[in-house]
């Protein structure tokens, strides 16, 4: 590889020797767009005729009025055709692979979206496509198991480790030192040996590119703050990476769980259980303990409940640049509901951390100030999660009924 | 030194035999119970490796006698005791086997120091290329140890000289592409690789990765320095039991003392 | 009433008295913004802002290549928030009613997504809400139940009549004659009294402007022919009347459900079963017998199997302007299945109604020629409905499972 | 003529009582003992109900009965019979009441031919404003039949002119917005309604929606010429059966006779 991918020390390529010649060759695929004008044409306009980018700035007048503090905007990834982020970094890899002329594609998934996501990419550009879940995300996210299945995708459970996320990284890689030649492994998140971090932060960045564009034009300024939640950072990275260099503030905000003290969480920046290892390839903060064993984690939204975190998000808390806040459980259902019933909004469980930190933040802020929330998705896919956390009878009365014309 | 331990031995034997085990599965006595039976069955080397959470390149078995053995309560320190006990006890190279973390965690220094005061002779880490491993081989070589570095079937040639440079003891070899536990097809293919290897290296290869039985072996010997073995002996013990290794491993060596061979 | 609002004889205003006067407020209110510039661009607006619009249109390139004769596109309104076409009008019917300075609004539902969108736009705008919706479509699209109730919307169950679409229509009938004077009754459809058919379409035909637009820059021409599925008919009527001047066929599929022959479909114009009649509120082609009873509908499709049609739809069907077919249950979740496979889309079970047509005409047409199919929604909210018609295993195991933790 | 049969009858009773049923519900025998019942305790006229699939302007009482009429195989052409019959045996008025579609289906011509060969006086059609009505009102005209057409409380004084101006027979003032069936609570408001309408129209006005006792009788008593009572004795019926009807009945018209009143 030409350069190892460090940032300030995290990140790196910590990789099965198996694997080098293919990371050598994603590198050169990657270092030969990047820098590329018609390849970033040909990306956006797959984007916005398959996806529908520009994603718009919603301004949520209702939440505004509501917290009477700044002026809150919603960056509406929610949009994007299947509904996250996620579409944006599937799209840009899927033209790689095109370009390496791989047939096969992998990917991990935890909340279901990037597994949707790369399935659906797998479906318009011809591809084969296995998709590694955890046994655990795949009981959350039921839905999304069955669209990639329709959408042609093999998914197969992850019953190793956790369950989760981590492990079905993992079991990806596993599939890849095998298989290599013919599959490209396609991160969800700018997570992993480098480049993934850096070439996944490219392709989303895109929402930062827009989001700046668009919130000046709107309000006539720079936004004060931008948050977002982080999993992985791939979206906090794609919306942070359009204000590097304004004097904006950044906030991430990652899943507390049940709470901070009770270590059932997965705040990584923004505690202090996690500590710099290498795993999964990549070198940066993770929730291990003193063995270097990973930790459990816990969050409500699969697609946050992840040992480790983007090594360009760990340099950018060293620095000082990110906030990093965490949100809990209970808090997160408490800001979806308020946001659904103010804004007609439904953000994902994921998204509605970034949401959290927001509504603590605006009513301490001044009227002239404006704030920015990324919606990465939306909340459709939680449908199971959220009515469990709402107990809501009506939907255990007709699941209980579905099940019973199932059993006869 | 190791190399010239494993060349003495390679003058008495056509092909030496390395196994593994993963620390502490089934439990700690099995572990050494395991140990004691592969020394008497003649086995020339030994890799321990400690659990990680995390085993990217290990295939089911392996991954999951990681998990097991860390859900009773494994412990790095305890592996390191351990690891020092069969070391001192038993004759043979030892060697540790794991994922980078659990070095970086315990401190590379303290890792080399304890290895060093254990007699251990060195250590195979699979996710630490050499571009990574600047300060693990200095670690390594500050204590005279052996950093077993890695060959794979796709490293081209100027890559082999290099990951060449660093390695010490010998050569890992993998056989092919994917994790461990899986069979290989030891092919022509596979024989133009080892000479490619050859071309670089005077240290002896070792080849892992789906060695389970004297067929492999057989094809081997002749091609190779060391065989290794390692998911194949974790099912025997899960299917038949630890009584079960001795008659095992000498039914893979038989014929491999050279003056036997014919 | 200035006008009647007739097309050709279909159409009318068949109201009690006591709506008369709602009703001249109503048109009043529609007939002051519909040739206003102003209020085209502030819906404009808010649809581009809040919603995604324009929506792309994008080139189904596998499919083409699999039905190997006219080029296929796709107009995407299932990348509208909340999924569907029905957003549009809801957001224009929702601008009205600021004007009219109402506080509440109801509305019925069918497939879910119009009562997701009223629901959705009542939270935007401050309104309170209700929704009724057949009991028989509150089972097979109870996701969209929840979301309405989670929007803050009431949903009443409507146990009469075929407690379906037309049950629901005669509910909100029911609840507005009481409260008109707060209450605006957010019809879904290009159905109902004058000005509602012409009102639904001026709203949907933002989804024609925009197509006829884009397939013409994307392709250099008009399209042969135009798809969409017709239920009440908003979103085929949307899409049309961006072509009605052009040279261009234009194809309203309607729900063949389990085949003509069978009596068991809602096919009012592409079948002989259906006869002019006077119901809901206007006078169009209804299944009905010869006294004059609503007869059962069925589809696979909540959102088409509706006895009515859109008069404007009924005129066209006389005049030869527009061509209908139907397509059978079966058909369509082939179609679907096929177009999620090979494009990674998901078609809403309505929208791949004009799925069907297009594939059966696709073959027979020239490689040269340009077709457009109008997506009107996703098919996300069809989950129960398409696993059942798979008779998905590892669904059902999961329903079943989850129903034993309600239980417990 | 059904206007002067009223203005007669309104001679010698302060208030008229018209009542409602849905033909064939609950079977066609019992609506034709309801209806004698009716009749027996002095009911001044009679609307049937043809049932009709979608009766948007009916609440849950009258839909329900609406459903179960139809649901038990219920006709329009046994229902014709039926009016035919009862109005050939019972030597009060009876008016048609249905939606408009009943009447378009069945051709307008053939059913005002019919209604007058049946000797029923009027109709009314509640989804069928003037505006729409013009095939209609030239088809009863034709067979000089009584279009019973309806104000409502928010109808401007225009249009109440205009209405007044299609209706025959009686006006039907609907009491209040919704639907049949809740009741209505008649105060001062109410009471300026009537005289608004009465200011339009010399025909009798007749209050619909929400009469259900004797009370409401007695308050439109002095105002209003005709009480339609429809849901109440629906509701009767299913609680306490058709022996009851004709107790009901006179319960409310006690001291509805000039004479009696005081
Ligand atoms: C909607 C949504 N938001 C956020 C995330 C977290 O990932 P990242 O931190 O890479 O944006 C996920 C992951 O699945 C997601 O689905
Ligand atoms: C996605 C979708 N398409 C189409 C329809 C049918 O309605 P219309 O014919 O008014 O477009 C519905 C109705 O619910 C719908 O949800």
């Amino acid at each position: 590889m030409k350069t190892r991918g460090y940032f300030n020390g995290f990140g790196g390529a910590y990789i099965p020797e198996i694997l080098v010649e293919t990371f050598k060759e994603l590198e050169n695929a990657f270092l030969d767009v990047k820098d590329d004008p018609l390849f970033w044409n040909e990306y956006k306009t797959v984007l916005s005729t398959y996806s529908c980018r520009p994603t718009p700035v919603t301004f949520a007048e209702n939440l505004t009025r509501y917290f009477n503090g700044a002026r809150i905007y919603i960056k509406r990834e929610d949009l994007n055709h299947t509904g996250a982020h996620k579409a944006n970094n599937v799209i840009g890899q899927g033209l790689l692979v095109k370009r390496m002329g791989k047939k096969r594609v992998i990917a991990e998934t935890g909340a279901g979206q990037h597994g949707v996501a790369t399935a659906t990419m797998a479906a318009k550009f011809g591809f084969k496509c296995t998709i590694y879940m955890g046994e655990v995300d795949m009981e959350r996210q039921r839905p999304n198991v069955f669209w990639m299945e329709k959408l042609g995708a093999e998914v197969i459970p992850v019953t190793e480790g956790t369950r989760i996320l981590k492990d079905a990284i993992n079991e990806a890689f596993r599939d890849w030192v095998a298989n290599m030649d013919t599959t490209h492994y396609v991160l969800g998140t700018a997570c992993g040996p480098h480049p993934f971090p850096e070439m996944v932060t490219y392709f989303q960045s895109i929402i930062g590119k827009e989001a700046r564009k668009q919130i000046i034009k709107i309000t006539n300024k720079l936004p004060s703050r931008v948050y977002a939640c982080v999993g992985g950072g791939s979206n906090a990275m794609g919306i942070f990476s359009g204000f590097f260099d304004d004097p904006v503030e950044l906030i991430g905000v990652e899943a507390g769980g049940r709470g901070l003290e009770s270590g059932r969480h997965a705040a990584r920046l923004s505690s202090t259980d996690a500590s710099i290892g290498i795993a999964q390839g990549y070198k940066t903060y993770f929730l291990q303990d003193s063995d270097g064993q990973m930790k459990k984690t816990h969050s409500v939204a699969a697609g946050l409940d992840y040992v480790g975190v983007s090594p360009i998000l760990a340099d950018l808390k060293e620095k000082g640049r990110v906030r990093f806040e965490s949100a809990t459980d209970k808090e997160v259902i408490d800001a979806m509901s308020l946001t659904i019933k103010k804004e007609g909004l439904i953000p994902a469980l994921e998204s509605a951390h970034a949401f959290v930190q927001a509504f603590k933040d605006a009513p301490k802020l001044d009227k002239d100030d404006v704030i920015l929330i990324n919606q990465s998705g939306r909340g459709d896919k939680d449908i199971f999660t959220i009515a469990d956390a709402f107990s809501d009878p009506g939907w255990k009365e007709f699941i209980i009924k579905k099940a019973k014309e199932y059993n006869a | 030194m190791l190399e010239s331990y494993i060349k003495n031995r390679l003058k008495e034997k056509e092909i030496l035999l390395m196994t593994h085990i993963v620390i502490g599965y089934p439990s700690f006595e099995d572990s050494f119970r395991i140990i004691e039976e592969m020394v008497k069955a003649g086995v020339d080397l030994m890799e321990l490796q400690i659990p990680f959470s995390e085993p990217m390149a290990d295939g089911p078995v392996i991954l999951s006698a990681n998990q097991k053995s860390l859900a009773y309560g494994t412990k790095v320190a305890k592996c390191m005791e351990f690891a020092k006990k069969v070391s001192k006890t038993f004759n043979i190279p030892f060697l540790f086997m794991s994922y980078y973390n659990i070095l970086y965690k315990y401190g590379l220094k303290d890792f080399t120091s304890f290895m060093k005061d254990a007699g251990i002779h060195g250590a195979i880490v699979p996710d630490l290329p050499h571009e990574e491993a600047c300060d693990y081989l200095k670690a390594m070589e500050a204590c005279n140890l052996n950093p077993i570095m890695l060959f794979s079937p796709n490293t081209p040639k100027d890559r082999l000289k290099a990951i060449a440079s660093y390695a010490k003891g010998f050569i890992y070899c993998v056989a092919r592409k994917g994790v461990t536990g899986s069979s290989t097809s030891f092919s022509d293919e596979f024989e133009a690789y080892v000479n490619r290897c050859r071309k670089e290296t005077d240290l002896p290869l070792a080849i892992g990765f789906g060695v389970k039985e004297k067929r492999d072996i057989d094809f081997l010997r002749g091609k190779a320095d060391i065989a290794i073995i390692g998911t194949a002996i974790i099912k025997l013990i899960e299917q038949k039991g630890i009584e079960h290794i001795k008659e095992f491993i000498e039914s893979l060596t038989v014929a491999s003392t050279k003056q036997n061979s014919s």
